[in-house]
């Protein structure tokens, strides 16, 4: 046996192969200590690694089960019948089961992200080899999740297989446990959840880091560019080639192809869904304008496919609806399939000619191909969509109905209420219809933004009214009219950005972050979005977006027909409006609270998750917005916030998540911690008071982010400005002032200057507090004490004394 | 009277236990009967008809206390009625827990009424009540409500509002 | 960058450390060169790598689909009501989400054993290190699955990581897949569903070779020893350390420390689920006894935790009921858990003392501890059951109602119906509770072998009334006679025994391989297994044991009070009944068949999956029966097997697995394969008839089976046998000659000797065949002609003149 | 008269598609208007009362081809009745196949009727027919089976062959 030191080695006779010696036990230690950084507790941990953790936010954090269904159908001893928290054939009660349920719908969740990492990974290592350096921009820190994680820190792309390796591990190990006669408890299903929201933000920064360094887009570029978006932008007299997805590895090569034939002024490429937002990041980190046009998210894609527009529609992966061929085929538009997730039954063309293909397709021999090498689906893409927008023009494709069958239609209704009982917000359909019977169509303009373009409508007529397509054609003034701009993702919060505000953030001073993702499920459609995000900003929160909320945003314009991209700022810092990117750039939310815990308050990183977590959890006032959250990976994407302590509002759509994570305010014991200066119990303000949970209208969520950015470790300033902004919120959207406003006061200086005597009052009165009048203090009363030094902790082996 | 237990027709079942259909005269019975009443409140009373806001406050007077979920707080302040803000997934969290004091520190609630409610919600909040406790939760929606354990059927907008004013009726 | 050769290496300051260069691009082909193996065309295959070979089978075999539920409830546009095959909020229909639902079963059930493999594996790396040899008797293909899968012929437990990491990361692609918006089309779901259940038995191949190597378990040996078996067999007067589960890995410790002891008499080790039978196969590969006995299968759980007999429950993982910690409380019986799989929110002792825990445990101060140290483990658990035992005798236990209580509860029963109405297989209760007031318990015994515990009356009597209790005081003398013997599992089937009964196989002489698996959920109880192999025993068949089945089998005794396992050989043969092992030992009986593939037809194995499956298609009569097929595993197990062209029966609560494969006897053009020697077309019998369906009753089994083992290689000898087979056994069972006989007749010689004459009368006068009667010949008729020198491939590249 | 809609009680959901109650009279008359009408035999015929064999091979009598799944083929031989073997399974899956020609090459069949068949599996199969094919079928069976088009409600034994005696009466 021969001797080889960890590091990088070529192979004999294998050229072109390198191989990275790091996997082996004990080697993430030793490259960890040569480079000078300590690996905590918890490299890599298993399923129980981090539970003790889990077990500490779920004792205050009480899972609160809504089940979307009272059976469960698992295995064929079922299905079991669990009403009333009975238990089935294999034992398992309602609790546990739901716990499972939503177990499950998180690593799916996790799934869809890794799975999405671990192709894009493997066609980057294709293309440019393992050695290729990581890059994302000004940090030392590139990989926080994965660093924190698994203590791993990553150099190169082929030091991210590894991350995989160990993520995809432990989801099939979580994926087991969903098995009938597996776990047993819901606290323990609940402690897996978070493992698995945890791993998914692992698997989506792999993702991005791969991507974001090897596609040229924006590196932490706060100057990212700004993008055309929304149904309105598109130029319908061009060939118009639609993708949908979320995986771009494919589609850089369909642009590669459109750039080097000069093709872009000649057809307009367009995307929807995330694929969209990284479309517009490849190949702008140079200051290059984005190559490409966002139609919207999941709720535009049977709108813009039956608008006929699209000459050509590729798909990849994620949030593609599975009626795409079908709908497609109607309107004579070609699909091209090019990712093993989704081939919609097509013929695997990934080893014929291109032109081939084209004539195959063009002649509507075959309604679509399957092609996974993608340097011919570069090329079949754009030429296809050029021939095709042609011969449909000839064929003449009439997609909407007129203005004069819109009457008809609405003629034919016979008020039965299927569609609205079957529409999933139970929109008022019926009663557009009836307006529509004297050419009075506005109330289908009126549903057009709430409407999800889901097509449940139509299933269920029973005269085989084309609802959606009465909405679409209704509102075709507003959808010309849908033009916005959307800041192109800017990749992560950078290291030096971190230094300059950490600071400000952990004080309250700024007073907190929002970050709001997810997508499609509004209750009110999406303008909603808008005003809690404008709200927000003009109070100096920093507001976070992502994915298909990025999108939604950026469809809206005050009355200076300005959006909100345009008149904010996009750095780091109180005020400013971030698109950190697509649904994968969602780690870098995440990301910047770890960072702010390892970069300003310098706390070992490298699998140290709990450390992490538990300052998180205490000190950064952050809160997560998913108003439109419909997808299971926006559910992992909240667990994964979660075990870091960061709480998630979502829309009432998101009770059907199954489960909320809510504290009691009322009992007082759940809301202590330690000092982990000496170990002492110290009373904490209720806040935040849940890890997941739903509101009901944004004038509900408005006070509610303002008040669960309250954190311990607040000065007095930070406390001031939080508190203000909580009764402010309050009064606005809920015309009162908080009930419990006074909770959160520990002494006068908390109270905001202005309304300061008042509220001095009030305490005085109504809630028996002594004041000094002199001097203006407080005397007694406030249920805790201000002190900015006191150092908040969960885990009591951090207190100083413990082992 | 009005029959609110014809239209009982649902979209998708949660299981085999489904919604008794009342009606009005009954379920008022039901509720002033009740030990310890409570009226959850939506934020869909400002986006119907205003008389339910209205009717609401009728309900209110007859001294039931009011929990205000969503922003339905701001058509009840200052109307002389028991009404305090809470989020309703919490509020459902708390109804659960024996050891709660209610929003007025005089213990646990017996008797849920519902009104004003999105409807995929609302049943998705009564799934964790109808499964988790054994609080009796009465809907008087214009929608069938399947979760509930009594609940009136589809109704019409005016029918609705009549059934609410013989409900008020028989408290 | 310094150059080194594919090999192993250690490394510098990391003592102990090891490491195999393999897994690199290229690696696997030119490890393969070296040693004179070519790999085929498709080694570690993606979603679509294997696809072509799918839509062969697919279109022979069409998914059939018995929704268990109308509804999709994956994500927050929903829950959808998909009746009549409609649409979803997502575009999804009907036919597409049941596929997906069995996909997400599917990979479920492949999750649980790769979780098991992944933890094994990691266990027995880190006791034996990597460079352990893989040892499993004397074979030279040792992993025939994983060769022809992924193309690696592993040598020691580290090559068995790469093996995981690769079905690992195929599970998580798969998974994604299950997300809303992903695959649209039901057949892409059916690849997905065919290479999920392919994975599986790469999972549970890697289990078994591992602990097989390590564990001293059985290697190949048909003389593996006769195991006690049956509740009727613990000496309750012992203390009592009960095992559930299937993961022996931290068991292992409690049997060394039981052996070092010496304490093998003085108390019972017995197993519940497949970890019982590993703990039979645990050190028995030199000659030496069992130290375990065997109580039964998942359906003696809660029976045997209600007995109160255990004195401590150790559960590790799967098949384990969820409320084990529930039940166990309730009779004073400690649980430990011992895997992150299954916690049951016990408090993590792994690092206490074992004299703490057995402290704790035993004056109850807490009802259990998840201890994930197995050296901890191997001293609590026996040392807790003496003390236990002790305590609870004193505590004088009382389990299950007396005679009396048996009569009160009777009379209490209000006839309501309600425990019926829920028991999963409908038992007839109500006629037992008035049976019961008159004192005759008789109606109670006869529902023990058919009760599969599970305990839903119980939950659903609204009398309260403890049913099963009762049935199981009532089968008191039944179960204290239930002592029966297994043969403890052998492993695989050997190189020299494939080498001797290949052609046999192939060409039809031995009839068949039945091969019996799944567990629990019989629809007649579990005798039915007992009179399916001892029918087919006698005729011949070569019958194979997994798994729970394997262990009802033994529970029965023929009139000369013998089990199968001493009436039949053990080795491969006609006529012989092998038990492979425990669950994962499954993926021996998948490996059967390529090695018939690979060592006597000598086709190429490594990475060349669709030649084996094409090959094992049409030339293995072998059907796979999960008659009482429960779980998800099951249902994986059973994907494996038909992407290998293998049919399995399940029993009917099997129709609740969704969708059966079944193909179209009447559709001519569905039966047709091509002649490899030239590329013709030629016709094949309809058999099997269906990759995956139900049966109703084992006499309708009986036939099917015989019918099914039918295929287009068998010689009249071999047809002749297993066309004997079919009539006789539709005879003896359905009580007349079936329908379709004379479809499989090619000429005269295909007929029995004895009936030949007479059988050739009918083709004669209702078939309208020609017979010259002099020569006994057929002249025309027959649908398709012998020709034993015919090479039936479905692949047409196989063909002779394709590429 | 036999009321046999009246108890339709069930252990869990499907959805919201649930079989209509029907008595036997009616069920009677659908089957003897159907154009192609064919009865699926199970083998718990041979389980329960022995009446029920001869029940079925009344219906048969009345000119109703028979498929006889399971091993209910072994009551059915030479008692001068159109019946034949099929697995209820492959018969689910052929009977959705406009192309198959039936049991007797008569082309495919409009109206299934069902008797002798275990529940949960029953509602297997139908649930396949009812999603997947427009077949009319009609449950006469001890249980309610509650994915066929019209079912038997929970009927107690005897009362069950009095059902049939009625619905043969009704042929
Ligand atoms: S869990 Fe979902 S699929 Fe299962 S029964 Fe309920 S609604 Fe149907
Ligand atoms: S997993 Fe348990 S509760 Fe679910 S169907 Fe199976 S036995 Fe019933
Ligand atoms: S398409 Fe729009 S209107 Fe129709 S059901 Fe869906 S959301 Fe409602
Ligand atoms: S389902 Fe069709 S007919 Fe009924 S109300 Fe809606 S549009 Fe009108
Ligand atoms: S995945 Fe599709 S069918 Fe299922 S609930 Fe979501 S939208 Fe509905
Ligand atoms: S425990 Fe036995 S009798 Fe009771 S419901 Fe289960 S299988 Fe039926
Ligand atoms: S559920 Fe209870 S009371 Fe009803 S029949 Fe069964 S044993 Fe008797
Ligand atoms: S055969 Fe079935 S119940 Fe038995 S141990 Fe295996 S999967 Fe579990």
């Amino acid at each position: 046996m021969s001797d080889i030191e960890t590091g990088l080695f070529s192979i004999d006779e294998l050229e072109n192969v390198q191989i990275t010696i790091g996997k082996i036990v004990g080697a993430i230690e030793k490259k960890a200590k040569e480079e000078g950084v300590e690996v905590g507790p918890t490299p890599k941990p298993g399923i129980s690694g981090l539970r003790d953790w889990d077990f500490t936010l779920l004792s205050r954090y009480q899972p609160v089960y809504t089940p979307v269904c009272d059976q469960c159908c698992y295995c064929t001893f079922g299905k079991c019948d669990l009403g009333g928290n009975k238990e089935g054939a294999c034992g398992i009660n309602m609790e546990a089961h739901q716990a499972r349920e939503t177990l499950l719908r998180v690593i799916t969740g996790a799934a869809a992200h890794a799975g999405h990492g671990r192709h894009i990974l493997h066609h980057l290592i294709g293309l440019y080899g393992k050695d290729k350096p990581i890059d994302v921009g000004p940090s030392n820190l590139v990989a926080p999740n994965t660093q924190a994680v698994t203590g791993i820190k990553p150099e190169t792309l082929g030091d991210l297989e590894e991350v995989m390796d160990y993520v995809e591990e432990q989801l099939t190990q979580l994926l087991a446990t969903i098995h009938a006669g597996q776990e047993g408890a819901a606290i323990d299903f609940e402690s897996k959840i978070l493992h698995g929201g945890m791993l998914d933000h692992v698997g989506m920064e792999v993702s991005d880091l791969a991507q974001i360094s090897c596609l040229g887009m924006p590196k932490s570029d706060p100057e990212a560019p700004l993008v055309e978006i929304g149904m309105g932008c598109i130029d319908s007299s061009k060939p118009v080639l639609l993708v949908i997805g979320h995986n771009v590895a494919g589609v850089t090569n369909i642009m590669d192809y459109i750039h080097e034939h000069d093709l872009g002024d000649k057809m307009e490429l367009a995307g929807l869904c995330c694929t969209a937002i990284d479309m517009t990041r490849y190949q702008t980190d140079q200051g290059q304008l984005p190559q490409a046009k966002v139609i919207g998210t999941l709720a535009k894609e049977l709108k813009m496919i039956r608008s006929g527009v699209p000459d050509v529609i590729v798909v990849d992966e994620q949030c593609v609806r599975a009626d795409v061929l079908d709908e497609a085929k109607k309107l004579s538009i070609p699909v091209i399939t090019t990712n093993e997730k989704i081939m919609y039954g097509l013929r695997n063309r990934s080893k014929d000619s291109a032109a081939d293909i084209i004539e195959d397709l063009s002649s509507f021999k075959e309604p679509g191909a399957l092609i996974l090498d993608f340097d011919v689906l570069g090329e079949v893409a754009p030429e296809l969509a050029i021939k095709m927008s042609k011969i449909r023009d000839e064929m003449g494709i009439n997609a909407l109905p007129s203005e004069e069958e819109l009457q008809e239609l609405s003629e034919k209704c016979v008020q039965c209420g299927a569609c609205e009982m079957d529409c999933p917000t139970n929109l008022p359909i019926m009663a557009a219809m009836k307006a529509g019977i004297d050419k009075d169509f506005s109330k289908f303009e009126n549903l057009h933004d709430k409407c999800i373009a889901c097509g449940r409508c139509d299933q269920a007529c029973p005269k085989d009214i084309p609802v959606l397509n009465m909405i679409e054609k209704a509102s075709q003034k507003l959808i010309r009219e849908e033009k916005g701009l959307m800041r192109a993702g800017r990749g992560q919060i950078s290291d030096p950005e971190i230094r300059e505000e950490g600071v400000n953030l952990v004080l309250g001073t700024t007073p907190g972050i929002i970050a709001m993702v997810g997508c499609s499920n509004y209750p009110n459609g999406t303008k909603d979005l808008y005003l809690v995000a404008d709200e927000m900003l003009k109070r100096n929160y920093i507001v976070v977006m992502s994915g298909c909320s990025a999108m939604d945003l950026g469809m809206y314009k005050n009355e200076d027909g300005e959006t909100l991209y345009e008149k904010y700022p996009a750095k780091f810092l109180a005020g400013n409006l971030i698109n950190v990117g697509s649904c994968v750039s969602n780690s870098h939310i995440t990301g910047t609270a770890i960072k702010v815990a390892a970069i300003f308050a310098q706390r070992q990183v490298s699998g140290n998750y709990e450390e992490i977590a538990d300052y998180i959890t205490n000190r950064i006032g952050a809160v997560g917005v998913a108003w439109g959250a419909y997808s299971q990976k926006a559910a992992s994407i909240a667990s994964g916030c979660n075990r870091l302590g960061i709480p998630v509002v979502v829309g009432p759509h998101g009770s059907k998540y199954r489960r909320a994570l809510i504290g009691k305010p009322y009992q007082k014991e759940d809301w202590k911690v330690y000092d982990a200066r000496d170990g002492s119990e110290m009373p904490i303000p209720a806040s935040p008071e849940f890890l997941l949970t739903t509101a009901e209208s944004i004038e509900e969520l408005l006070p509610m982010l303002a008040k669960n950015c309250i954190r311990p470790s607040d000065n007095n300033m930070g406390r001031m400005i939080k508190l203000t902004h909580y009764m402010e919120l309050s009064q606005k959207y809920l015309g009162h002032m908080p009930e419990d406003w006074y909770k959160f006061v520990r002494m006068e200086t908390d109270l905001p200057l202005a309304k300061r005597e008042e509220l001095l009052k009030i305490l005085e009165k109504d809630h028996g507090w002594e004041i000094d009048w002199k001097r203006k203090k407080i005397l007694s009363g406030p249920a805790m004490k201000s002190d900015v030094s006191a150092q908040p902790t969960n885990v009591k082996r951090l207190c100083k004394g413990e082992c | 009277m009005v029959d609110t237990t014809k239209n009982t027709q649902i979209y998708t079942t949660w299981g085999r236990n489904v919604a008794k259909p009342v009606n009005p005269n009954v379920a008022g019975k039901i509720i002033s009967k009740a030990k310890r009443p409570l009226l959850v409140v939506g934020s869909e009373i400002l986006n119907g008809d205003h008389l339910l806001v209205e009717k609401t406050i009728a309900i209110a007077k007859k001294g039931i206390p009011v929990a205000a979920t969503g922003h339905s707080i701001t058509a009840l302040i200052d109307k002389d009625i028991e009404a305090k803000y809470i989020n309703v997934h919490s509020l459902g969290h708390f109804l659960g827990d024996k050891k709660w004091g209610g929003l007025d520190g005089q213990g646990p609630y017996d008797t849920i009424l519902f009104l004003g409610h999105k409807k995929y919600y609302l049943d998705q909040v009564l799934s964790g009540l109808k499964n988790f406790t054994d609080l009796k939760t009465v809907a008087i929606e214009r929608h069938f409500i399947q979760n509930a354990t009594l609940s009136f059927g589809n109704l019409k907008q005016e029918v609705h509002l009549e059934a609410l004013d013989e409900f008020i009726e028989n408290l």
